[in-house]
């Protein structure tokens, strides 16, 4: 195992693994517009919060970053067999996740939200308790739908997508009445679907009950380089929730859909 | 009963019918003989519609066979075939090979089928293999069979193309002995045939076709003995070739 | 002892028995779609196939000639396109499409098992094609003499022989279909695959849990297609047949001659 | 104008032209995966076939026999393993688990092409052994009556003859594999369906981008078939023969019964 | 040249050959004759190596060729063989079916190889033919180009199989004139037939086999005329009973 960190040391590269299609967290893009990074092996830039993220944490620690484009489900077996150093890609952290691998401290504190269509019923929904009954979803392994969802009384809780695009195309084809998400997700979807509403319940106290480190995301690293997991909770701890909310701000607003 | 008139038939470029003018009539044994490619088995395959002639008369009892409104699959009841091949169907036994057709298109109910396949059957030798599956026949076996199912379906007329060519010559014995024994119970028979021995014998008329055209018919001890086109001498020449040897035996 | 101190293996028996339950559902819904759609397939297969063998005659009716033309150019357009593209989109379009754009909303079962069925019989079509043509012409022209038609020729004699032909096709199609069957995650059919990565997003024990699967998978086709075989050999029938007499011609050449051949085949 | 403010068709062109690059590099890279590892794949079928036909006979060395047993039940469990479990997870298995288990880094491509290249060996495996078996025994029996071995038996005789009977096959396994190719997402591939994922996944605009891409398969798929069949049609070579001398047997009989069987047969 | 010891043969169950003796002596012509079933064919292919022998001996040139160290190849190149089916491999020409074995099996140069099939394909009059593939021609003409085949491998002794019986009576005559013509030339052959014309007037020597014996053997004239065993009366009266109206033409 020590032959595969050996040349990320040597050559003081980080691998970053993310999806690169998951805005406003990371995407893909044609150029390199806004200071967006190459992705490995393909002419094509990475871009969004994860890759700010990955920017300010590599150029701190004094890593040349190398952005590795992954399906979702593969995220887990990547940083597990080393084949990257880190996950920066929005996952949550759960205490069953991290038995399997270690996690950063949080590098967003994401707000859960539900998505509707403006012309459904529950589009003047107050608080949880109005959306009882309704049919829903949510992406797959997420506490939006581990966690949220099963909160909402009577809810019809179909199974979870496994993708965000396609949990909007579950609610846009009125397959399910609402949607559970985080903040920048839904601000990012509106774009796409304009007739979508987001409901957000925070400050009211019929809102989602989620423990304060369940709606952490945070960066994921092999339990077999705590070194790296050091470093780099080392940057984050220099950071406040503002300046993370600010860093949201400026990547939703160059995020392709605004264009 | 069956008239053929001015049939012909070509495919694409090539004529393989001109002009075919012919007649057979209850209790006929028509034998047709000729040089491979000269037009037999197309001949039969228009006379049983498994071809469509170009134009022509065929006339079944007077009715022109290939006019639009018969019905194609009621004609082919009455008019029976013998293949070369057998063809009997891989997926049926002996029995019920027999009686398909039988139930299909006769709507006969099952035990009259079966009591006729049975009879049938015994008229050709076969009672004892009915459970039989074709694949596990000898040659003369399915071809007997099959003569069985063409009888079962109790046509007025029989045709056959080369119902022996594909046999071992142990087994043509066999099924020519069946067809003699039809023949003598004046059933009405139209067979292609290289047997000259059983064109001569057992045919009352026999027609040879050259290159697509009949050249020559009559009965059969004149065609034999004074053949008049030069075709037909030739033709019959590399039998007797073949076979002379034997006549010292 | 908590899931970080397991070792491989006792991770995966922790797998077996946390999700023992949703496993066996996962497992059983991959089944009855892969079976009920490679059936369904099948059917429809075979109806694509018969059409698109039918040859019309010089004389018949103008109409039907030209209604056969466009039928026929239909169902090719229909095997080209779900053969052509993946069935995970396909998926979407029917579930979610049908929906957004008609209003039309079908269940998660039966939008499961049509999607999987018709693509099934896209590539059924073409294999069923192939295994009527497969039938010797000879099949075809005994039945005709007989004065059967087009219809009772192909149900009596043709399709159970060509069945007989494609049967390994129509397993190697279930083998495809209990795979396939994951891409239904796409409309909310929680087969076995999803099952997987619910458990691997869930646990973050990756190779464990595909491990887990990849042996369920295994036990699932294997099996699969050993009942398949079986069941071709049944229809093959026994080699020998009851003689109600003896015939040593028989014996000696029509009947030895089988094994010998079928024995070759193999 | 800003993308809510388009329609339908409006989308699918801005996708189209923002992401052209992309669009093109990930249909090269599936066609690419897809044209190499096919013909991989059939060359290993075509090596699994020949060693599965080969049959020892009873004067050979002991030694000779065990071995090739072994080595037949190998390759009959590679082709059951490989055909019964979801190439996504095979997938996993060896990229990752190479490295995690024997610190054998592989490259991207090198295990995208391998994992394709070997699973549709599995396949073609069985497709070259029945190919094989289809080839008339007479073929090899002639082969060997002039002293051939087994290994130009196969050369000069079987093989062509059975790479023509299995043709439609490879193109088969050609149009899934375009399809299939999908799975490698798993290990970082960046075909066309991950490039569908990227740009749904950054605009939100599901259906628009499956719409393009759905296109872009169904043109993949379609020219691909076409252009195997015309090469099946030439490898069928022309139907007449250059007469050195005019032979009207052979015209009317040999010659002309060629075009009416294979007629029939398509 | 070659001698056959004690040879037997089983397919399981079934003992198709019963302790066979005979030889053949370098320019003998040898007609075997019999029964379907009789295992003919079963003989022909243990002689060349298709099958392999249950116990005895087949003594090559004094070498028992079933002992392990035998090239196989190497003496199945000196036995040519003709089969009944013809089996010229479908995807090489005429030209090429009577050359690759040359390349291949004797390692001749390609021009070599090319002047010897032109050689033997104008021997059975087939140089008009060498561009054709197989499927082009009639069953006499690839009965011919498989005999040019096994003559340009230059083998010592060459086996027929029935290698007229699959073919249209017409195409008989032409391809027993060439093996007429190679006997007269001294080729050594080994014949299973059905035409007893030509084990009668063609080789020198016949043998009759009976249920995987060899039940009579000798001069064709004495067999012929004098047949010894009851079996041997039986078979040949079953070529006369179908021949016999022929006598009279
Ligand atoms: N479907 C077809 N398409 C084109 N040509 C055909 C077709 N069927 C037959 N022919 C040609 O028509 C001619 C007559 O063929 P046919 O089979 O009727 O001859 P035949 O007298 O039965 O010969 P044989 O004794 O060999 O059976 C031949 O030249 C043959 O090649
Ligand atoms: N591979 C085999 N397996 C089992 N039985 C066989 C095999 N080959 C031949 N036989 C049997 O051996 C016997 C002799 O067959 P063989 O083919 O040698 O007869 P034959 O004299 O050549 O007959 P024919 O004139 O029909 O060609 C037959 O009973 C046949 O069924
Ligand atoms: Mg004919
Ligand atoms: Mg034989």
């Amino acid at each position: 195992q020590g032959k595969q960190e050996a040349p990320a040391s040597q050559a003081k590269v980080l691998r970053v693994a993310m999806e690169c299609g998951y805005a406003p967290y990371n995407w893909t893009q044609t150029t390199n517009a806004n200071g967006a990074v190459p992705i490995s092996g393909s002419k094509e830039f990475a871009y969004g919060y994860d890759v700010m993220m990955a920017k300010l944490i590599t150029e701190r620690l004094g890593y040349d970053l190398e952005i590795v484009k992954l399906d979702w489900d593969s995220l887990v077996p990547a940083v597990q067999s080393g084949t990257v150093d880190c996950v920066i890609a929005g996952q949550s952290i759960t205490s069953d996740r991290m038995q399997m691998v270690d996690f950063t401290s949080p590098y967003y504190y994401a707000s859960i939200v539900c998505l509707t269509n403006g012309d459904s019923k529950y589009a003047s929904a107050k608080g949880i308790s109005d959306l009882a009954g309704g049919a829903c979803t949510s992406q797959l392994g997420t506490i939006w739908y581990d966690t949220c969802l099963p909160q909402i009384p009577n809810a019809k809780i179909l199974p979870a997508q496994e993708s965000a695009p396609a949990m909007l195309v579950a609610l846009n084809s009125k397959r399910v009445d609402f949607i559970c998400t985080d903040m920048p997700t839904a601000k990012a979807a509106i774009v796409a679907y304009p007739n979508m509403k987001i409901l957000d319940f925070a400050g009211s106290n019929d809102d989602f009950a989620v423990s304060e480190e369940e709606i952490n995301i945070g960066i994921s690293v092999s339990k077999k380089n705590p070194e790296l997991t050091k470093a780099i909770n080392s940057v984050l701890d220099t950071l406040i929730v503002d300046d993370f909310n600010a860093m949201m701000e400026s990547a939703i607003a160059v995020q392709p859909l605004s264009n | 009963m069956l008239s053929i008139e001015h049939l012909s038939k070509r495919f694409g470029e090539n004529e393989v019918l001109k002009d075919i003018n012919f007649q057979v009539r209850p209790g006929d044994v028509t034998s047709i003989i000729g040089a491979s490619g000269s037009g037999k088995s197309t001949l039969l395959r228009c006379i049983n519609l498994l071809e469509s002639a170009t134009s022509g008369k065929i006339l079944f009892h007077g009715q022109n066979i290939l006019s639009d409104h018969v019905n194609e699959a009621k004609y082919r009841a009455k008019v029976g075939m013998v293949f070369q091949s057998f063809n009997l169907f891989n997926n049926h036994t002996v029995l019920s090979n027999c009686m398909v057709g039988q139930i299909k298109v006769l709507k006969k109910p099952k035990e009259e089928a079966y009591d006729a396949a049975l009879l049938y059957l015994d008229k050709v030798g076969m009672t004892s293999h009915i459970n039989a599956k074709p694949h596990q026949l000898s040659g003369g076996q399915k071809q007997r069979v099959a003569i069985a199912r063409a009888l079962a379906m109790q046509p007025e007329i029989l045709l056959f193309d080369e119902p022996t060519s594909a046999l071992d010559p142990e087994m043509v014995g066999e099924v020519l002995d069946v067809m003699k024994a039809l023949a003598k119970e004046g059933t009405t028979m139209l067979v292609v045939t290289h047997e000259m021995a059983f064109a001569r014998d057992v045919s009352n008329h026999v027609v040879y076709m050259y290159d697509g055209k009949i050249e020559e018919e009559g009965e059969p001890k004149n065609l034999f003995s004074r053949p008049k086109s030069p075709q037909l001498k030739e033709f019959l020449s590399r039998f007797t070739k073949t076979d002379q040897s034997n006549d010292a035996t | 002892m908590s899931i970080s101190e397991m070792n491989f293996l006792q991770r995966m028996l922790y797998i077996l028995e946390q999700y023992s339950g949703s496993l066996a559902k996962g497992a059983a819904t991959t089944m009855v779609i892969a079976i009920v759609c490679t059936a369904l397939g099948c059917v429809i297969g075979f109806a694509v196939g018969i059409v698109q063998t039918l040859e019309p005659k010089k004389k018949d009716n103008i109409f039907y000639k030209i209604i056969l033309k466009v039928i026929k150019l239909l169902l090719t357009a229909y095997v080209e396109l779900f053969r052509g593209t993946p069935m995970m989109l396909q998926a979407a379009f029917i579930y979610y499409g049908a929906s957004q754009v008609f209003g039309l909303n079908l269940g998660m079962w039966q939008a499961a098992i049509l999607i999987v069925s018709i693509n099934t019989g896209a590539y059924m079509a073409e294999t069923v094609r192939g295994g009527i043509l497969s039938v010797d012409i000879g099949q075809t022209e005994g039945a005709k003499a007989i004065g059967m038609n087009h219809f009772q020729t192909m149900l009596s004699v043709i399709l159970p022989q060509a069945l007989r032909n494609i049967m390994p096709q129509i397993g190697n199609n279930l083998i495809i279909n209990i795979k396939d069957t994951c891409v239904l995650s796409i409309i909310g059919t929680v087969e076995l695959f999803f099952t997987f990565k619910s458990i691997s997003g869930a646990l973050y024990t990756y190779f464990e849990a595909a491990t887990v699967i990849l042996i369920i998978y295994f036990i699932l086709t294997f099996v699969s297609s050993r009942i398949l075989l079986a069941w071709e050999n049944r229809m093959d029938g026994p080699v020998n047949f009851d003689l109600a007499t003896t015939d040593t011609l028989a014996f000696t050449s029509g009947m030895m001659r089988f094994p010998r051949k079928a024995k070759r085949r193999k």
